[in-house]
């Protein structure tokens, strides 16, 4: 008998009774068939027939147009599905992405700008790598160099507010380059990948001017936070509005369906700055987060990494028993940037005893810096400034907003 | 009506909610909550996803593109889950068993490995804009010789508070869909076979009671006419109504669309606008509409008025679909002038349009857009109508008729639900499903076992207490003493305003063990429940409402009857205690226990003996 | 010329003037002297003469009195300070901790209980370990057995959830068991100590029955929340209301200044649980946060430890590259278990393929259990529990509250 | 009065604020808000810490325990510091400079290693408790030999919106305090110093202006007196008023002893109540009362009535006291009958406490505790008038009396800020620190380089305004005209009700130009900046309120004034430009342009020359 393969037409014997089915696939020991109802079901491969083998369905062509009047926005992919197809006939769903699928998808897209589109990688994002960062910072580049009047990259949220900071430190940019994922998948009716993907072109073509991340505001379908890339972070798994600013308000917000926009008055404005960028990382640096109880020898070795960024508890401490350990690594060389797992609020070393030690041997208090934030900063500032002076003048000052002179009132 | 003759052909899907702990794919109780006690609300759109697209036409996908706003209420009993904010838990393992012993009772063949499904539904009764749905079992049957062709296991959609808001607490909720072929005949047999499904579903005790916790479709067709599906036939008692008048319905199409056929008649493709025509009009309803349309239906004069059900005409069906563009409904020349229609504005109409009175002439009167739309529907029906019956979704009227609800809907659109894991059907596990007894078969046990009547068992088997009849029947109280309380008292007092679900079991079996033992009369029993549905305890309702007498009272009455009847007690000495007992019992009310009563009756019946 | 020391009568001669005051310190070569006025200033020892040197001053002695008539609580200190007293001669802090202390310092507390107090430790919370939970689990064990209506833990805030955690995983309570400690100093006329002890005392002898923590739910001195020990963390470094419920609403409040107490229909109430003591704790647990590029080098030896979390980003992912170290490393026996890094909300390893991978290599779902949560849970599970089908069982069922059958609807 | 011989001594405390970018120990801007921009609001409690309570009394002990609830507004310019929600930042080196250079102008010496404090303030207004302050410097000159004693650097306190409410806005903005010896001995000095040191202050340029931006408060003693501290005199006019009626107080103060301890009075030491003696009282304050306590001050009669300040008698200060109760006043026998108390009440009263005309009751009426409250305060300021004058906290009132507030503070409770780091003040540092001009100094520059008048140099020198003199100067702008323009006109046309804040110096500068280089009259300045302060562009205000005139209409009016004249023309030639030039500018206002005017006025003239 022939070896089945997807989409074929098959009579399946089962419970007495014929189905006509099409083969789906072999999923543990069962031949998953898909009823001619729509379900599937798992039953003996033994029970299958095959009937015929159907000429693949080619896809219906619907041609979308672009505005030549518009302004011209990059989207740039890394993975993250603005667009996805089901094929009901096999159930599958494969994600889309040239412009005429994402136009077909959100027809409201076609309104705002015209798109030039970029597959620069189809991977999870938990996979994603500061050697990925840099070649994502060199293709924004590029397109804000093209005249792109603003840029969206598609991500996987995971670790969408990682790249959006890389991509932040790397690049200056005098227009928006927008972050935009989708919490729930683009094959459901109640994806948030439309709204987002609305909000985002309306903030690529505003008067921003400085990397965002543009995703639900609330789990309502009602508004669009704009985050600044370097005070962002994802805070929960599953929610549309897990993305929030930490320690500020967002840059903004986009409304929806009206897509009005609001900037607060401390975003960048467009413009602002000349594109520039400066595109190396020095990737042996390493985020440690601390707990009570964990050994001296969980730290890197000597000479083993370059920078080392630690989550301290509360205003940024350890335990007294690694003082000499981050000592030695200090006196060897490697930079130290203390954070605090608390997320919210400002590392002060000065308050407490050790917090004194770990000023004098040198460790580099983070301000209010996110952890995750500050392990970017650092393997941007090392593969950038080799002076130490001149790091340490990075390290305490705010690059790309990333820490804040005042501490705002909201927690 | 020779049902045979006409070929008819019904089937009947069932939709049972489960009684389970736990909704299907999370962990919230299946319960169901009062809108105002919400917690919180948001909103959301739904979009069809553009696969959806490929295949319809413009004016239709534009349709589907609109984006609808829905608005949904939370509780503190629903979760992320419901709000499509989570990835749905495991599949809930007792909706899953329990579904499963349900496909065992019809004797079907449960499927290998359960393959969760996708099916899309944007109409906002599901948070996520799909429906998740399983086949679990095929291939049952019915006593009627038929067959049941699927058993699936689904989560019950969102309520719908009004409009486009839409409640919480029910989504989610596992529902089994039970799918018959079109293998019933009469009306008659469609009624018990759905009444048969019902007492098997309720014979597990372990579904939902009560209203729209079950909900029938029914499919029936004539030969010559088509499938129609009838939606959410709630009462079992309009079943066999629904059928008749459905193929009533049928029957009516096919003799019109015969009689069209003979006449050669035909509808004009595109409507005309006739708005100059009624500028001097009496008719409010002319005069308000932006645009007047009319379609010319060629030599349908006299059929579009003529009656396919009792009070609707083939124009019902007209105007049902013209209504799904928002207008209020058309008029058509079959039964004009009428309306403030004049017979001259009629003439004036054919006139202009070159009709004659053979032809019908439909107008729609609304805004252009909708006007617009309205006629194209007249038309696409009027055609339909050349064909006999369209196939379509219909929806239940009060007495039986059915409206148009929308098209049938095309194959149902599903794709896998990867979040939720295949579940394997071991034939163990399958093997080690009990089945429950039959209500029926339960009913004639209670009656042959506990001697209560016929009519009285049967409805107490089928009825939601049924557990609290059986509790009450271990503990021994007299069966026929706790049916009746059951079916008869507590509905009464309910009736007259007492909350009865204040009384619990508990308090409930020790009002009847108090009746039994005689500390409260039997007439009592009302007013113990209304009290104790009030909060009282049962001894307080006991002592407020039938006081213990003292046992000083309880003497001078003794005394008092025993005396009033000296001369039987005299005579039958001993022997008159049970007779007077029952005097002295009638007397007190059950206010005093019967043990008390008998002791102190037979010191006075000795009395009285001695003093002869 | 005698040795200055603390307290010390000086005469100063600067800037052509004399002035009197008291030595206190020398600090960076400079002598620090506190002036008659009140200022220190600090100048050169030379300028110093030496005066006298007074009796030391006793402190005041104000009595206070303990009402037997109320309910026994027990104070267990650890080095979070309820107490502090300055001696404005030297300018000197020193925290302060006996029950006549703690009763002259927040009279309030002497209206609610009798108090007996024991100082297990003085330490920084940073400098807790796994070993001092122990003792602190037997301390607390052991005033419940002697009768306590409630007992109160001082405590550091920088790890105090920690600590709360693993005393809630060792103990079963029938009484309240209250942490609470203050995030601004004892001695100032602000701080948070005060309100923090009354409420805590208050819930210490409410129908509470599981170990919480007790402090401001707002920046506001209007009420204290109180968190279940297993869902609280510090989510700010310095704000008042850092102490935060984790996808839960707190148990309950305590307003101030009516300390009227309100608990919720879900907090454990008062008996429900016989008291008892699980005090093992397998030590070799280890708690790593993943970020993008993290190399699989970052993870332990085979056989390093033997229980791992995972604080992995989204829905609880790594990278695809991790999977086949993490596969040996559960393969030669070491636990695992994921958790999320967005801290809200659940992990599902079902969704994504690296989910579906992780749980086919045998990694455990941590469900919504906090990350620092998980690792405490680890080290309790492998403590008490050998057999591995057991050990999964306890991993994915909740034993003191830290995992939730279901997700609320706040972020 | 003879100072010298009464033996007057006299002290200034200055507290100025500093114009700094941002506040002492934050980022935040050192910008007050009007509260309604407020963006939030908490609140807290403050309390004494423990070892406050050591060396007083239980009265006291339990007043300081009492918990006081205080709110705090917020702003979107306040941060967590301000809150006492985080650490305080290093301090402000702008700060430090600003303040290490004041010391310097005073010839201080800095302290070497600069230790911040904590001085406790529980009044609210520091949300902290304490206030962080430290000394900088020791041991300055005044210009009459006196020493400036120490120069702190401090936060400025949060300000009070009303009852407890406070604002953050000024929180933390940095303040120096300068305090000087008391060596001053004449009301006029005092005033004198006291301008000094605020003009030193404001020679670097650096220091807010403003009502509440500086406060002085005083010191004044006079032999046989006692020191009064008067706080807040924020007018430097009202300081020698101040210093005068303190020393009459005194004076009057120190006479009443005399008299009392000549008489041999006393003061009963508890109240008595006497509210029975008023049962049918027509005074409807004490109808009213709960209670009302006499309190016998024996042998003073005629003496609390005395007038010590005008309109002020040493009953005033015992009713100052009595009011920190909560009481409204006293009444006392010196001022009765009157209030609608009876001269029989008074005799009735004498009677029952058993005292006579010479000695003085004062009466006491509110609810119980109140009361008693209030006549224990009255029997200890009674007290103190046998002793003379007491040592208090005064406050001032309106017309340069004073009122008592509170005791003298004992020795500020002051420990180290810990949080902040001692900072060293290196030599180097300091001797790179460069001395501003004095103003006096500026003033005279001015009148003699700049050629203006001296009274208006003076003037503008220690103008708020003064950087914009200068810049208008260093742009060869005439200086008598800037400055008249600055402190004349702008203040003129904000009296008119012109926002002058919207008129940047650009602008400014802008207009003195134009009317410099005759582009508009010198009349139409107020006008012109009238437009500007509305949000005109200089051009568009010049437009619009002095038009430019076009040239043929220039050439009309220019033709018209030489025809005029034509005989002086013809007579003096192109010597007749620069009369006419005149001329004909006062007729255009400065609507045109001085070079074209000329232009147009040389040809007409050789045109009238020619035609001759």
């Amino acid at each position: 008998m022939e070896r089945l393969k997807t989409g074929d037409r098959i009579e399946c014997s089962y419970a007495g009774t014929r189905f006509n089915g099409t083969y789906i696939t072999s999923r543990e020991g069962k031949a998953v068939i898909k009823l001619d109802s729509g379900y599937n079901i798992g039953v003996g491969s033994d029970t299958c027939r095959f009937m015929e083998r159907p000429d693949p369905v080619g896809r219906p062509e619907i041609s979308t147009t672009q505005n030549d009047s518009l302004p011209p926005l990059s989207i740039i992919s890394t993975g993250g599905t603005i667009a996805s197809r089901i094929d009901y006939r096999t159930g599958a769903v494969t994600s889309q992405f040239d412009a005429d699928d994402i136009l077909r998808a959100i027809p409201g897209l076609s309104g705002i700008a015209r798109y030039r589109t970029t597959q620069l990688y189809t991977i999870l994002s938990e996979n994603m790598t500061p050697a990925i960062w840099q070649e994502l910072a060199a293709a924004v580049y590029k397109e804000i160099k093209n005249g792109a009047t603003g840029v969206i990259v598609t991500h996987g949220t995971d670790t969408m507010s990682y790249s959006s900071a890389a991509v932040s430190f790397m690049v200056d940019t005098p227009v928006p380059v927008i972050f935009v994922g989708s919490q729930r998948s683009a094959d459901r009716p109640s994806s948030d990948n439309t709204m987002n993907a609305l909000c985002s072109a309306t903030a690529a073509v505003s008067p921003l001017g400085e990397v965002a991340v543009v995703m639900h505001a609330s789990t309502s379908d009602d508004r669009c936070a704009i985050h600044r890339a370097t005070r962002v972070r994802k805070m929960h798994t599953s929610r549309r509005d897990a993305f929030q600013s930490i320690g500020i308000a967002p840059l903004g917000y986009v409304d929806y369906p009206s897509l009005d926009i609001h900037l607060s008055p401390g975003a960048v404005r467009r413009g602002s700055r000349e594109p520039a960028i400066s595109p190396v990382l020095d990737e042996s640096c390493r985020l440690l987060y601390f707990y009570p109880g964990m050994p001296p020898s969980a730290l890197p070795e000597t000479g083993e990494v370059h920078g080392l960024v630690l989550a301290g508890t509360g205003l940024g401490h350890v335990s007294t028993d690694w003082i000499p350990a981050l000592k030695t690594l200090v006196d060897d060389g490697t930079i130290i940037m203390m954070t605090s797992q608390c997320l919210n609020g400002r590392v002060c070393d000065r308050v407490y005893d050790t917090g004194r030690d770990l000023l004098k041997i040198g460790v580099i208090e983070g301000a209010d810096t996110l952890p995750e934030v500050a392990l970017v900063k650092m393997m941007w500032v090392l593969g950038n400034e080799k002076d130490p002076e001149k790091q340490r003048l990075l390290f305490s000052s705010s690059i790309k907003g990333e820490c804040m002179r005042r501490s705002l009132h909201g927690l | 009506m020779d049902y045979e003759k006409i070929g008819l052909l019904a089937g009947i899907e069932i939709h049972q909610q489960l009684d389970t702990k736990e909704k299907l794919f999370c962990r919230c109780p299946t319960l169901l909550r009062k809108t105002e006690e919400h917690s919180g609300e948001y909103h959301r759109y739904l979009r069809a996803t553009e696969s959806e697209m490929g295949e319809i036409d413009d004016a239709a996908r534009e349709e589907m593109k609109r984006e609808r706003k829905f608005t949904y209420y939370t509780y503190d009993s629903t979760c992320l889950v419901e709000n499509d904010e989570e990835p749905p838990a495991p599949l809930n393992q007792e909706a899953l068993v329990l579904s499963l012993t349900i496909a065992k009772m019809f004797g079907m063949t449960p499927i290998e490995q359960i393959n969760m499904m996708r099916k899309l539904v944007i109409d906002g009764s599901n948070t996520s804009g799909f429906q998740r749905t399983a086949l679990i079992a095929v291939n049952g049957t019915l006593p009627n010789g038929g067959r049941i062709e699927t058993l699936c296991l689904e989560e019950e959609a969102a309520q719908r508070v009004e409009g486009e808001i839409f409640s919480l607490d029910r989504l989610g909720i596992p529902l089994v869909e039970i799918t018959t072929s079109p293998c019933m005949h009469t009306p008659e047999e469609v009624r018990e076979m759905a009444g048969y499904l019902g007492m098997v579903l309720r014979s597990t005790g372990q579904v939902k009671r009560g209203l729209g916790t079950i909900r029938q479709d029914v499919n029936i067709s004539i030969t010559g006419g088509a499938r129609i599906e009838v939606k959410g036939v709630q009462e079992l008692d309009l079943v066999a109504d629904v059928v008749k008048r459905e193929a009533l319905r049928q029957q009516n199409l096919i003799m019109i669309r015969d009689q069209l056929l003979s006449r050669g008649a035909f509808v004009q493709p595109a409507p005309f606008d006739v708005t100059g025509l009624f500028t001097g009009t009496g008719s409010s309803i002319l005069k308000k509409a932006k645009i007047i349309l009319a379609v010319c239906l060629i030599g349908f004069s006299g059929l579009v008025g003529y009656e396919i059900q009792p009070g609707r005409r083939l124009g019902t069906e007209m105007s049902d679909y013209a209504k799904k563009c928002g207008v209020g409904g058309i008029f058509h020349t079959d039964e004009l002038p009428a309306h403030g229609i004049t017979a001259d504005e009629v003439e004036a109409l054919h006139r202009a349009l070159g009709t004659t009175e053979k032809d019908c002439i439909v107008l729609v009167a609304a805004t252009p857009k909708q006007a617009h739309c309205a006629a194209m529907q007249v038309i696409k029906r009027a055609g339909f109508a050349l064909d006999g019956v369209p196939e379509e979704t219909r929806k239940m009227l009060p007495e039986g008729n059915t409206a148009y609800m929308r098209p049938l809907p095309g194959a149902a659109r599903m794709y896998p639900e990867t979040d939720v894991l295949p579940v394997l059907v071991e034939p163990s596990m399958w093997d080690s499903i009990s089945l429950p007894e039959l209500l029926t078969v339960r009913a004639l046990r209670f009656s042959t076992e506990l001697g209560i009547d016929e009519g009285l068992a049967r409805q107490i088997a089928f009825s939601e207490r049924l557990p609290l009849f059986e509790r009450a029947v271990m503990e021994r109280i007299n069966p026929t003493l706790a049916a009746r309380t059951i079916l008869g008292t507590l509905k009464e007092i309910q009736r007259d305003g007492a909350d009865i679900s204040m009384i619990s079991d508990d308090r409930f079996i020790e009002v009847l063990h108090a009746v039994e033992s005689g500390k409260a009369a039997k007439e009592a029993i009302p007013e113990l429940l209304r009290m104790v549905a009030k909060g009282a305890g049962t001894d307080e309702a006991i002592e407020k409402c039938a006081p213990a007498i003292s046992r000083d009272q309880l003497h001078a009455i003794i005394t008092k009857i025993v005396d009033e009847r000296a001369a039987f007690v005299q005579e039958k000495g001993n022997a008159a205690l049970v007779p007077l007992m029952g005097v002295v019992m009638a007397e007190v009310r059950g206010s005093s226990d019967g043990k008390i009563v008998s002791e102190l009756l037979r010191k006075e019946i000795e009395r009285v003996c001695k003093s002869r």
